[in-house]
């Protein structure tokens, strides 16, 4: 069995673990770092359930090794939240237009528009759903997903 | 997924010759690229190995395989072959049938293989395209081969080591390509060397 | 659905990796990962070794080296979608990418690996044999370099040797004033093209066709240019006449690739469907730079 | 019909304080934070992973296994195979809803014993340290198999010369159902017009984000075996469990916490979790398995693979006179859910329409493909597909608006409660309760502006641009009982607790109670805790499905609550020493209106009923502030709808872009009417997915072959119309909150009017579309065959 050690920074706190080689990223939140807000949906890269923050961008956390997050920086749903712990504007939308149902896609949802807001909050309808075509869910029929991104998205305009 | 392949290959050579050869498994089977002949088996058919690459995927089928009809007066055979794959990403079934059409120093040797593949490797969507593709050059391949071999004189050949140095060459390896020369040649060069040092041997 | 095990290797440099290729037998490379995890996920891959070059810094970059835009192997496929060089140089690059799947796969995709991994409904192999693409690849032995148009040796298999690696692609850049355009079927935004078309055009002030280059995927294993269209239209004025003689063309295609969703029949219509759209976008784009 | 209404409602529910208005979910804060507890975030301590060694043969013996290579790899716990199960677990699954038309049998066994009857049945079990390691153990276990020929096609599989699915079942027909009523012949003989048309609707998958998935754990101390399920019906389960273990009921406990959506698939028991339980009970570890996406597209259940032929009679008038429906069920493998999907189907054809004779047979058939059970709809849209396509096609035929036949054949307001003719799944005849379907429809109609539509589709058409109009209505029998409990108990910190087995699959059942509840004691949302799918919790449940829980649980929470205020005004009125009807109820507290300065806190009272030991209560007072209620409405509710819809076809690829979406929506009085339209919205997305993307494909020897989310298209969000929603409230009167279930009915209608709009834009050519889904390529295929493109 291949295992190596690695280091990384997962919300802001670095941690040291022995990990197998194969392993992926996505497991070893899950599994080796108990941190189980990011979710595997379908194990090959479709449904975006287990995007995170890698090095400030979104990766599936399913396509990528742990390996390979060595000395590298991961943001996940648990670190969206402000220091204070109160919800980003995101979140909050999210709650009050009903964005999430059952909450198993949200983990993705939520880490894929924060990078979308952060390059664009002043975005229209459509390149709101072009921005999460790439995460599937299947409860909301993602309209209540695009009325709180649109709606976060006036907040952080506000600002 | 059933797949009904139909390919051919030319020969010039009389039939008789390629059906000789062809319905002797155990000279024709290590010309099929990827085939490994195994023990023969008490109800005459073969264990056998069947290594193949799909596109990025390289599968090693592991089964037995053997004729099932030999038609003498009309040059048709009918062979059946099933194998696992020995990493259980599944299977594949096939019925081939083969006739060979021709006169006495050319042969259209006509190939049609019903398949049916199972498990993952069934599932592997974008894998049809591919398959018929591959096909249709392993038998290329296959036609060269025998080619070659009677040109290195059949009978001479010993099938043990030549099929080992083919399944190296040809197999497990890239793919051989038509519309790269380079690599043909290297591979009649292989036969050769093959062949000349089986005469040192002896 | 979990990778089965290998042995993993990080080479920091492109000598160690290359080192690593010529002795490992059964191994795999991962670039982006986002075609190769998931057959590893899958298991329809199983190798022995994977050999990751996501380290290796001098296969990463985007340059103008006289004529020719060169684009390293490892270079993420969000970086060229959103560099202003190759916007600047080659706007169909940058338009065939805003298709290419998500940004959550653009992040970490990248050019080499599609052009090795080589689906044939992908973009980037069709907009590289559009741009005359010549792929560098180096081995222990030394550098070769092969033309997009012999890259494909078969269904998804690039004329890579065991032994080699790509490091990177030269494309040519077009004048000034040409006209382009990347168009695309996908059942879905993002999804693999069923059929994509590549087209680029110059067109002088009578309105004639100077140059032009017209490439489809998901048509054949490889990219398929239309190099007799292109002769045709060589000199022809850009009208709806010169569209519909390429209609002729993609209409008398040999043989069209077929799989368990998608006919022959309708990847051939979708092929007209695309080119023809995609052929006048690039003429009206050409006619507004002249 | 005699004293049919229970409650007498008006319209609009009484204005209350939560009921009725757009709550914002409890159960969000922790979801958003990623805190939820799915079965996979589970930290269970020592916890083994599993993995599953499944056929990848559709049909075969299996003539020997070899576990060599598997069991010395490192890290195996345990592989379990056939003979190393319980001889209580050897005997096939008990099916779930048994049926005297059922004349053959067959379930899934835990792990196959000899024959496998579908790709995917599971042969091994493989016990590890992850489930990597259990993976790499399943790929080295060798299966000899002997193939056996296949049962791909269920309409082949009746021939006479038809293999047979199972050797052990003669032939391939589940069962036969005939049903009829009114006289069908003279309705047929003395029409003007006889439409007949056959259709068919392909299988497709629910695909909840969250697979399946179990963990079990067993407390060697007190005997007991608590199991953790992303499930839909906890009370199910256990008695599954309680049978295949041959335990005490008390031992076993079922726990849903969070679960990753449903949809139907995860309401039947499966095999796996029978694994689970055994292996966490013998290994004296805790063990979870979950499953992958692949195993997904082999194992749930899936469903619409039926054939439809119908024909109906209609007078001058273009009213129906009568109706004959032959359908046909692709069953798969197993009968987990029995016959209960494809009768729904049938029984829901006449829908909003006054037919007064009907003819139906329905064939249930086994293949080799993945078992059918209900997958949201259950059986209704491939219903409605047939019933709105042939009044389409009826139309055409006599020359008149699609609209206009629905207009003439409709069940009028006056009619209700209406009786349809057949007898629904719950044995009871089919009485709509109410609805106005007239009016649905035409406020759809308004909405979309149909009446202009033709110019709008003219104009277009100069522009080279096909655009086609599409309408379909569905009545949906929900809210089946028998019955869904629940306990509302005032504790002695003066919280309130209710407890109930109804499972959520992320529908917000937690916030729905908790309004009924806080507006009967009149206390903030805050003060309240809601305990849900958890055995223990209470004694008995049926689960989430078919609408059901607002119904029943809601109703349930409702009259207990009620009970409750009930207790605290009779206890309270002693110890503020006035009357009953002087004690108001206020955020908590229950106060003496003659003095305001008296009053007692819920905690106060919850500690006096308790009761201290050896003094008697007074008299009328009993112990303890709380109640249980299991209610147990009489029959279904039937709530309806219409949805219309306008698309463009673009023929250069025949991909469709739905331009408008209009549904209007009748589920009666509406707790949360946040809630609700994302229920409407979101089913109305698998409506679409099933009408133009979801096409679960089979080969002929019943391989699976869109086995991942690249080919087996689930809408995204650029596929989904922001839809325009209305909703009309005839509530029950079968209920005391007047409720009908909500959760389904966007997906019923969808294929059926989505179908028909695009077949409007190919009018031209005249071309009947009869399959679901219309996916581009075949639509392509179809106008291919017509020429049109040369």
């Amino acid at each position: 069995m291949d295992q190596r050690p690695i280091t990384i920074c997962v919300n802001g706190i670095t941690y040291n673990r022995e990990v197998e080689t194969r392993r992926t990223l996505a497991d070893f939140l899950r599994i080796d770092l108990h941190l189980t807000g990011t979710h595997v949906g379908c194990e090959h890269g479709v449904c975006g359930a287990c995007t995170v923050l890698f090095n400030g961008n979104t990766a599936r956390s399913c396509l990528t090794l742990a390996i390979q997050a060595d000395q590298c920086n991961v943001t996940t749903i648990e670190g969206l939240a402000y220091p204070d712990g109160t919800f980003s504007e995101l979140q909050q939308a999210f709650r009050e237009c009903h964005g999430l149902q059952c909450g198993f896609c949200t983990p993705g949802m939520l880490t894929t528009l924060t990078e979308f807001l952060s390059e664009n909050i002043n975005p229209s309808e459509f390149q709101v759903k072009e921005a999460i075509s790439g995460n599937l869910c299947r409860c909301t029929g993602y309209q209540a997903i695009v009325d709180a991104t649109m709606l976060a998205a006036k907040r952080l305009r506000e600002k | 997924m059933p797949l009904v392949i139909k390919t051919s290959f030319k020969v010039d050579y009389p039939k008789e010759t390629i059906w000789t050869l062809i319905t002797d498994i155990e000279k024709s089977a290590p010309c099929f690229p990827g085939a490994e002949l195994g023990e023969k088996l008490p109800d005459g058919y073969y264990k056998g190995n069947f290594n193949v690459k799909l596109g990025p995927m390289a599968f090693n089928f592991v089964g037995k395989f053997g004729f099932i009809e030999l038609n003498q007066e009309n040059f048709q055979a009918k062979i059946s072959a099933t194998g696992t794959d020995a990493k259980g990403r599944g299977g594949a079934q096939g019925i081939i049938d083969v006739v060979l059409i021709g006169n006495s120093n050319h042969t259209d040797v006509q190939i049609i293989s019903d398949i049916s593949l199972s498990g993952s490797v069934a599932q592997y969507g974008r894998g049809v395209g591919m398959i018929q593709a591959i096909s249709q050059q392993l038998i290329n391949e296959f036609g060269k081969n025998l080619s070659l071999m009677i040109d290195a004189d059949s009978t001479t050949i010993s099938r043990a080591d030549n099929s080992v140095n083919l399944k190296n060459e040809l197999l497990t390896n890239k793919p051989s390509n038509p519309q790269n020369p380079i690599y043909l040649t290297k591979l009649v060069w292989q036969v050769f060397v093959d062949y000349f040092i089986k005469l040192l041997k002896r | 659905m979990k990778p089965a095990p290998f042995s993993y290797h990080c080479p920091s440099s492109l000598t160690e990796a290359l080192d690593l290729v010529a002795k490992l037998e059964n191994y795999k490379i991962i670039a982006g990962g986002q075609s190769l995890m998931p057959m590893l996920n899958f298991r329809f891959l199983m190798p022995e070794h994977v050999i990751d070059i996501n380290k290796i810094p001098e296969l990463v970059g985007v340059s103008k080296e006289h004529h020719q835009l060169r684009i390293g192997a490892m270079t993420r496929q969000h970086t060229i979608h959103t560099s202003p060089l190759v916007k600047e140089n080659a706007p169909l690059i940058t338009e065939a990418y805003g298709l290419v799947s998500h940004r959550q796969v653009r992040n970490r995709g990248t050019y080499g690996g599609s052009l090795c991994h080589l689906d044939p409904s992908s973009e980037q192999p069709c907009f590289t044999a559009a741009l005359d693409g010549v792929i560098e690849v180096a081995s222990l032995a030394g550098k070769r370099e092969i033309a997009m148009a012999n890259w494909t040796t078969m269904y998804m298999t690039p004329d890579l040797a065991p032994d080699e690696i790509m490091l990177g692609v030269r494309l040519d850049i077009w004048p000034p004033n040409h006209g382009w355009s990347f168009m695309e079927y996908s059942r879905r935004h993002g999804d693999y093209a069923i059929v994509g078309v590549a087209a680029l055009v110059v067109i002088n002030s009578n309105n004639c066709i100077e140059k032009i280059s017209i490439t489809l995927c998901g048509i054949d294993a490889a990219p398929v240019r239309l190099y007799a269209a292109e002769k045709i239209l060589i000199d022809h004025d850009a009208s709806d006449i010169a569209v519909k003689k390429v209609m002729i063309e993609i209409e008398n295609l040999p043989d069209v690739m077929e799989d368990s969703l998608n006919t022959a029949d309708y990847r051939r219509h979708l092929a007209k469907t695309m080119t023809n759209r995609a052929l006048k976008i690039a003429f009206e784009r050409a006619r507004k730079r002249i | 019909m005699n004293n049919f209404s229970e409650f007498s409602l008006s319209p609009l529910l009484r204005p209350e304080k939560f009921t009725g208005s757009r709550i914002q979910r409890t159960e969000d804060e922790q979801l958003l934070r990623g805190n939820g507890q799915y079965v996979d975030d589970l930290a269970l301590d020592k916890v083994l992973y599993s993995a599953f060694l499944r056929s990848p043969h559709a049909h075969a013996k299996i003539l020997s296994i070899n576990i060599e290579r598997a069991v010395n790899l490192p890290g195996i716990r345990k592989i379990y195979l056939y003979k190393d199960l319980p001889i209580s677990a050897k005997n096939r699954l008990p099916i779930l809803v048994p049926n005297p038309a059922i004349k053959n049998l067959m379930m899934q066994e835990v792990l196959v014993s000899e024959e496998i009857c579908c790709v995917g049945d599971a042969i091994a079990f493989v016990v590890a340290e992850n489930r990597y390691i259990a993976e790499d153990a399943c790929a080295l276990i060798d299966v000899d198999y002997e193939i056996l020929p296949v049962v791909a096609d269920c309409l082949k599989a009746l021939e006479s010369n038809a293999p047979s699915f199972c050797s052990a079942i003669p032939n391939n027909l589940a069962a036969h159902v005939k049903t009829n009523f009114g006289d069908v012949d003279s309705g047929f003989n003395c029409a003007t017009h006889i439409v007949q048309e056959v259709f068919w609707n392909n299988r497709g998958s629910a695909h909840p984000m969250e697979t399946r998935g179990y963990a079990a754990e067993f407390h060697l101390a007190s005997g007991e075996l608590t199991v953790w399920s992303s499930g839909q019906t906890p009370h199910l389960e256990k008695k599954n469990l309680i049978d295949i273990l041959g335990w005490d009921p008390e031992k076993i406990r079922i726990i849903h916490n969070d679960v990753g959506g449903g949809f139907g698939p995860k309401a039947i028991f499966y095999p796996e979790e029978a694994m689970v339980a055994i292996a966490a009970h013998e290994l004296l570890q805790p063990v979870k398995w979950i499953e992958d996406r692949r195993e997904h597209f082999y194992t749930a259940t899936q469903e619409r693979d039926q054939w439809w032929d119908v024909a109906i009679a209609l007078d001058a008038n273009a009213k129906i006179l009568a109706m004959k429906i032959d359908m046909t069920h692709d069953n798969g493998a197993y009968l987990p859910w029995g016959i209960i999907m494809p009768y729904i189907g049938v029984t829901t054809t006449p829908g909003p329409y006054v037919i007064p004779a009907i003819d139906a047979n329905l064939k249930v058939v086994y293949t080799n493909k993945n078992a059918t059970s209900p997958v949201r709809g259950a059986g209704r849209p491939q219903a409605v597909f047939a019933m709105e396509r042939i009044l389409d096609k009826a139309a055409h035929v006599l020359g008149i608006d699609r609209a206009e036949i629905r207009r003439r054949n409709f069940i009028q307001p006056e009619q209700m409660p209406y009786n349809n003719g057949f007898i629904y799944r719950d044995g009871k005849p089919m009485v709509y309760d109410s609805g106005d379907y007239p009016k649905c429809q035409a406020l759809a109609l308004d909405k979309i502006s149909y009446d202009d539509f033709q110019i709008r589709k003219a104009k277009a058409l100069e522009e080279g641009r096909y655009l086609g109009i599409g309408v379909a209505n569905f009545v949906e029998g929900t809210g089946l009982g028998p019955f869904e409990g629940a306990t509302v108990r005032i504790q002695q910190n003066g919280r309130v607790v209710i407890l109930t087995s109804a499972s959520s699959q992320g529908q917000g059942h937690k916030t729905t109670f908790m309004q009924i509840c806080a507006d009967q004691l009149n206390i903030p949302l805050e003060m309240i805790d809601v305990i849900t799918a958890d055995t223990n919790v209470i004694s008995m449940g049926i689960g989430t499905f078919a609408s059901r829980i607002t119904v029943n649980a809601g109703n349930s929470v409702f009259l207990a609550s009620k009970n409750v205020a009930q207790k605290i005004t009779t206890l309270a009125s002693f110890l503020l020493g006035c009357k009953v009807d002087e004690v108001q109820l206020i955020d908590g507290f229950a106060i003496n209106i003659n003095d305001t300065s008296r009053k007692k806190s819920f905690s106060e009272l919850a500690r006096v009923s308790q009761g201290m030991p050896g003094f008697s209560f007074p008299e009328g007072v009993t112990n303890g502030l709380e109640s249980t209620e299991y209610f147990s409405p009489k029959q279904s509710t039937y709530c309806n709808g219409t949805a219309a819809v306008e698309i463009e076809l673009d023929r250069g690829t025949c991909q469709i872009q739905i331009m408008k979406y209009v549904m209007v929506h009748d589920s009666g009085n509406l707790i949360n009417p946040l809630l609700v339209d994302g229920q409407v919205q979101g089913s109305i997305a698998h409506g679409i997915g099933n009408a133009i993307l979801e096409d679960m494909q089979y080969d002929d020897q019943a391989q699976p072959i869109t086995t991942n989310f690249g080919e087996y298209l689930l809408p995204t969000a650029t596929d989904i119309p922001k839809v325009e929603m209305h909703h009309l409230f005839s509530p029950s009167p079968l209920n005391p909150l007047g409720v009908k279930g909500a959760g389904e009915g966007g997906t019923i209608p969808a294929a059926a009017a989505i179908v028909s709009a695009i077949e409007d834009a190919i009018s031209d050519t005249g071309i009947f579309l009869t399959q679901a889904p219309m996916t581009p390529p075949r639509l392509f295929e179809i106008l291919n065959k017509s020429n049109i493109f040369k």
